[in-house]
């Protein structure tokens, strides 16, 4: 199922190249109007480029042609095997939550009881199984967001294609729809469009980010996201990301130096390996060992410093803290200085890798 | 429960809007004054006039599915899809419109009769539909085809593109987003469609009586019966009228039941 | 009615009257200067009840008694209408007659396609009464509304025999032949005159149903096939 | 420049489209077949043609202004107001669509003729209606308007209320709303409803014949004159119902090209 | 412009009462499906409720009557003088962009020259004033949303009705548009739908929370998100305010203590109140004053050790300070011990109060 994108749409001056391998979920981050949904259009079949050509698992969905040995394709939408989900909801406005749902399957050829089944499955995943006989339009926003997303995952395609899944949906909700989307991205081949790092973080083995039509930004989400390069990117971005194994109730790394976390979702076992992410402003810096409630002091050495607006990032090694300019000229910050770095144990956040 | 409300309308609207069902009403009214009510039952229960209306609503009920059948096909194409040449099809289609009756009558006996264009082929095939009750639903088809076509070709466009374009990203076919999708959408205007194809065919007089001529129980419809009627016992055609204005709102009410969005 | 400079007469007249009273009225026209004749044609029923319902005429020539007797019931004459013109019936056949027809009684064969006027209207009532003088039962694919539908089925080829009256087989041209028939003269239609009460130019109007009574006016009647009164 | 594409049609659907524009379009040819082309040019110029056209063309013109005037208020009632009754008005509205239109014609005699209904009040004024140009456009409203509002109440009912509550809620009052928001949105819907009253004004018979009479310059339209030719020259209806055919096509391509979406 | 409001939308199980002063901004928070669209809805006069009441700046807008001395009244929509931001933009598809924002003032009868540079000049706030000559259809979905912002705030209404008017926005244009909105509606009165503790905080003086179609908590915002009562304003908040007055770079409380932290927007001037928040996760517990690179350590005394799920919570008069429970264990914290709570400035945002 891997995909293969080149695509020119002048009118909108966006001109994206990028590929997505079997099984892989790539984010594609940028600001409004940076070409995301367009990408998606083309990729579903719902916009026709000016030049391109799009392959997915060896078939040639797209192909406007131009060399010699290539034909023009155009793969109708409903032959690609490619579900999108738009930033609008789009519930079908004639049909019940539960039967939007089960259209995916039952025009996969799935039987009427058996797609219904499904639906409602979905339905009680993204946490509106209750919510199945109504029609669209006596839904609320987040709801109808939540339908739509039920609706596209149980299409099951070769590739997905989510605008903007998490928009309109409340705080409660979000942390347990992330989940899911993990759990059942994590085998697909899928491309997310989204404004929040953490859906990034969680969901995408790749980032891309867009800015005004091009790719400015792409490669592995930890590299990205602590290491941006693009001025949009280190918007968002800059986390520090460990990687270790779970002991104890706390992350270990290879050299035996501990960071304890909140878990979110279900605890790792013994031994799993775990991947703890926090931000850069909420490493503190010491001198000396400080002893205090923070539960995750590190030695490390400062690697390189820079200005970071109106703030200073400090490197140490993978590590970055983000601290004020006067915090860093009081602590003679410069490479070469040994300090702790310090984070709340509250500050980290721990998933299964 | 809960009402949501409509936005006024601007009040001025009223004026003009009574004004207009005014001029359709009153004629009505003048119609039914007319009516000489002493001999109205006799009128309309005559053999004739009864074997008239049974025909009449067979032969329409009969052009409304042909309508429907070939009619929704034709939208579609003409809603959805566009090919070099596509206006003036679209053209042709409404013409039947504008024609006086007659000559579209005229045009469907050089056509279908049995000298017509293609009328020795459907002789050879052992058939004439000459003097038939075909003829009359063909009349019919030909004369309300052009409504269906309108309506549903406004309600296409109207609704339902962007609908469709999901449902074939869930993997539905053509077909499937026809059925599912595309119809379910666009039903009122394919009621409204159906509903104004069957009343033109019902009140079909002029195309029918030239192409398919007019027999008591084969071809001649209640228009047929009225207009005869009308030689020779002026009262007999009013009644007889009152009867089609009956059926009419009949089957538009019971339309409307069936979906409220006529 | 008329404007203040010009002066017109207004002549209601049955559709099949059309070529003989244009003809008629531009010879009045020419005769009467500054004088407009406007012609207003139609089914002779459709015309009387315009003219019960305020239609302005001056003149009301019918193609046939029955409706003139309407005009009459409501006291609209002017005077006491006058016979005009006779019609009598002729089959038409279309040109090369397919089914070679060449009396009336190979009207009965019922192979044949027969398209007659329905009983209610003048000329399907005068096909009836010759039917019944010649002893004969015709049974016809179809009971047309007036002779120009007839006429249609019969010039497209759809009929293969019809009964009209000799002055629309005349009219009809090089499309119908006409075979004429010796019962016809059994049953024959009367064209009658009359001007309009209430009428604004009742003296030209009189003078207008003069000319159609006038030998000239006669001529140009018998030329199109009618009969004398 | 990027283009978005349709979803596909299901192909079976151009079969029965193909055999419904045949079936609409094989009269049509057997029509222009029939022209005897020889002298078809004098025909259609002849003095009396000509004078029949321009008036087709100026009634036709008048009453589908009418039938803007009073059906796009009557439309919108129909489509933004619930009243007790409302469906029996709609249905009224309908009726003419059923009713042939030598029954119309009647009824319109029946109600503003000089012994009609209001007609006598009518002729206090000092006016008589009947037999005049205006019972010429009378009759055309009265059978045209039907479309028009049928037209347009649907495309009024399928797009356009989410929008008028947004217009309300910005401070709009319902003519503003009106004037700027339901009418542009329902433009496609009243542009293809006025095409169809145009059409249907055009090709009107049986109410002209016998509501206004059929007198040369003032109510004798081109279908009045073909209907005339026909009793005593057959060719020369043909050749007038052609003319008849090609304006109607220019007027619907016209009309097409100010508005993309009839 | 006091708005007082009660009504009652029974299929949507919705009973809700409350009022909002003159120039007062109120936050509806809730999780989706809660009501907060109804509420708005019914204000706004498009959702006429079974019964009610509803009166701005003295008129009566709705009445469902009932009792003895209450008419029955229901004034219709554009004569509220209530703007809708709805939570889809439901742009005009038939007018440009500008026309769009143009059209609040031209009905308000502004002619048109000045309604469409006072559009230009709300789009130019709002981040797409170039694409004043586009349609609607050629938005993407986060432009089309900030016309919308504009639109409804160009309108200038009586009242103001928000429905998530951040909703797919991107992270770059977020903070500079909540300044906006943080400017326009600090004199307007308002009703802002949100899912974003952040724009309670900094947009509302009060804060409504709806859970199930009821009221469940409501109260001044500060009181509100840093002691939340309800589950769902838990989730959200708990956050640290603190106000102060602006000296040299820094919020001086009354009693000299000094707080440092970014400032977002423009620098207050020295003297100028401000108010400062964070997270309570972001703050470290000592026994003893530690040095490093936290600018902010402030001594205070245990007053409250309450368990907060897998977290434990400890208040020291207004300040609270999430550790985790070895933490809490390790450090012996109880009420009356003396600590210091430390704040890196990096975790401190400061806004003009
Ligand atoms: N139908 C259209 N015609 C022309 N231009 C368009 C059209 N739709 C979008 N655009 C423009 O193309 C560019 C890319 O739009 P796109 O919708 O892909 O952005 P996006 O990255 O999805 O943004 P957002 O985060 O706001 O959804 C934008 O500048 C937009 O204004
Ligand atoms: N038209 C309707 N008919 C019946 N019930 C409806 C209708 N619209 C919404 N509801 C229901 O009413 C409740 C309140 O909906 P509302 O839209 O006010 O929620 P909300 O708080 O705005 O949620 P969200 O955050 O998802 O936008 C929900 O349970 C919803 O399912
Ligand atoms: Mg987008
Ligand atoms: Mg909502």
């Amino acid at each position: 199922m891997t995909l293969s994108f080149t695509a020119t749409v002048t009118d909108r001056d966006v001109e994206v190249s990028f590929d997505v391998a079997d099984g892989e979920t790539v984010a594609l981050l940028g600001p409004n109007g940076a070409g995301k949904s367009t990408v998606l259009s083309v990729v579903a079949g719902l916009l026709r480029p000016d030049a391109g050509r799009v392959e997915l698992a060896g078939r040639t969905l797209l192909s406007t042609g131009g060399y010699a040995d290539q034909a023009r394709v155009d793969v109708a939408p409903h032959r690609r095997r490619v579900a999108l989900l738009a930033q609008e909801p789009l519930l079908f406005p004639h049909l019940t939550v539960l039967d939007n749902v089960a259209f995916g399957p039952r025009s996969a050829g799935v039987a009427r009881a058996e797609a219904r089944s499904r639906a409602q499955e979905w339905l009680d995943e993204v946490g509106i199984g209750e919510l199945a006989d109504r029609r669209p339009g006596q839904l609320s926003g987040g709801q109808a967001q939540r339908a739509a997303v039920a609706r596209a995952l149980a299409a099951e395609p070769d590739l997905l294609l989510l605008d903007e899944p998490m928009a309109a949906l409340d705080v409660a909700v979000t942390p347990a729809l992330r989940q899911t989307l993990r759990r059942v991205l994590a085998e697909r081949t899928c491309v997310v469009v989204t404004h929040d790092v953490l859906d990034a973080l969680l969901l995408a083995d790749r980032v891309l980010v867009l800015e005004g039509g091009r790719v400015v930004e792409a490669g592995p989400t930890r590299e990205v996201l602590t290491r941006p390069r693009s001025a949009f990117a280190a918007r968002l971005a800059g986390l520090n990301l460990v990687v270790g194994a779970w002991h104890d109730g706390a992350l270990v790394l290879d050299d035996g130096t501990t960071l304890a976390g909140l878990v979110a979702g279900e605890s790792p076992v013994d031994g799993e390996p775990v991947v703890a992410v926090f931000r850069p402003t909420a490493v503190a810096v010491y001198r000396s060992a400080p002893h205090g409630s923070p539960r995750n002091v590190v030695p490390a050495t400062v690697t390189q410093v820079e200005p970071l607006g109106d703030l200073v990032r400090v490197r140490a090694g993978d590590l970055n803290a983000d601290v004020t300019a006067p915090a860093a000229a009081e602590l003679e910050l410069v490479p070469g200085v040994e300090v702790f770095f310090s984070v709340k144990a509250t500050e980290v956040d721990v998933y299964p890798a | 429960m809960g009402q949501t409300r409509a936005v006024g309308l601007p009040r001025w609207v009223v004026v003009p809007a009574a004004l207009g069902a005014l001029f359709v009403l009153l004629p009505l009214v003048a119609i039914v004054a007319q009516v000489d009510w002493s001999n109205f039952w006799g009128l309309i229960t005559s053999e004739s006039s009864r074997t008239a209306l049974w025909l009449s609503l067979r032969t329409s009920t009969a052009s409304t599915v042909v309508c429907v059948l070939i009619g929704v096909p034709m939208a579609l194409v003409l809603a959805r899809t566009s090919f070099p040449g596509q206006g003036v099809v679209r053209s042709v289609v409404l013409l039947p419109l504008v024609l006086p009756p007659v000559v579209g009558g005229l045009a469907l006996l050089y056509t279908f009769g049995k000298r017509g264009l293609i009328g020795q082929s459907i002789e050879v095939v052992g058939t004439t539909v000459a003097f038939s009750t075909i003829a009359v639903v063909m009349a019919q088809v030909f004369v309300a085809l052009p409504f269906l076509v309108v309506s549903l070709e406004g309600a296409l466009r109207t609704g339902g593109e962007r609908y469709e374009v999901v449902a074939a990203s869930l993997g539905a076919g053509p077909t499937t987003v026809f059925l599912r999708v595309t119809l379910p959408l666009a039903m009122p205007g394919l009621v409204s469609g159906a509903v104004l194809a069957f009343a033109r065919s019902l009140g079909e007089f002029g195309a029918t009586v030239t192409f398919a001529g007019s027999k008591e129980g084969v071809t001649r419809t209640l228009p047929l019966e009225i207009y005869l009627q009308r030689e020779t016992d002026p009262d007999a055609a009013i009644a007889l009228a009152l009867v089609l204005v009956v059926v009419a709102v009949l089957v538009i009410g019971l339309a409307r039941q069936g979906r409220s969005a006529l | 009615g008329g404007d203040d400079d010009d002066t017109t007469v207004t002549v209601y007249a049955a559709a099949s009257l059309k070529k003989t009273f244009e003809q008629l009225a531009s010879d009045f026209e020419a005769d009467h200067d500054g004088v407009t004749v406007e012609l207003v044609f139609g089914g002779s029923s459709d015309l009387v009840s315009q003219i019960q319902n305020g239609a302005e005429a001056d003149v009301f020539a019918s193609a046939d008694t029955a409706n003139m007797d309407k005009l009459t019931a409501d006291d609209l004459q002017g005077q006491d209408p006058q016979d005009f013109a006779t019609n009598t019936l002729q089959i038409a056949v279309p040109p090369d007659n397919p089914a070679d027809v060449s009396s009336l009684q190979d009207l009965a064969d019922p192979a044949l396609d027969l398209v007659l006027c329905a009983p209610d209207v003048p000329c399907g009532a005068a096909a009836q009464g010759v039917a019944e003088a010649a002893g004969l039962t015709l049974d016809p694919d179809s009971e047309e509304q007036s002779v120009t539908d007839v006429l249609g089925k019969i010039t497209s080829g759809q009929g293969d025999a019809g009964l009209v009256y000799v002055t629309d087989v005349l009219a009809a041209g090089d499309d119908v032949m006409g075979v004429e028939f010796p019962e016809s003269a059994d049953v024959v239609n009367t064209y009658p005159i009359t001007t309009v009460e209430d009428s604004d130019e009742s003296d030209l109007a009189q003078e207008f149903v003069e000319l159609v009574l006038s030998d000239s006016g006669q001529k140009v009647l018998t030329d199109a096939g009618f009969g004398a009164p």
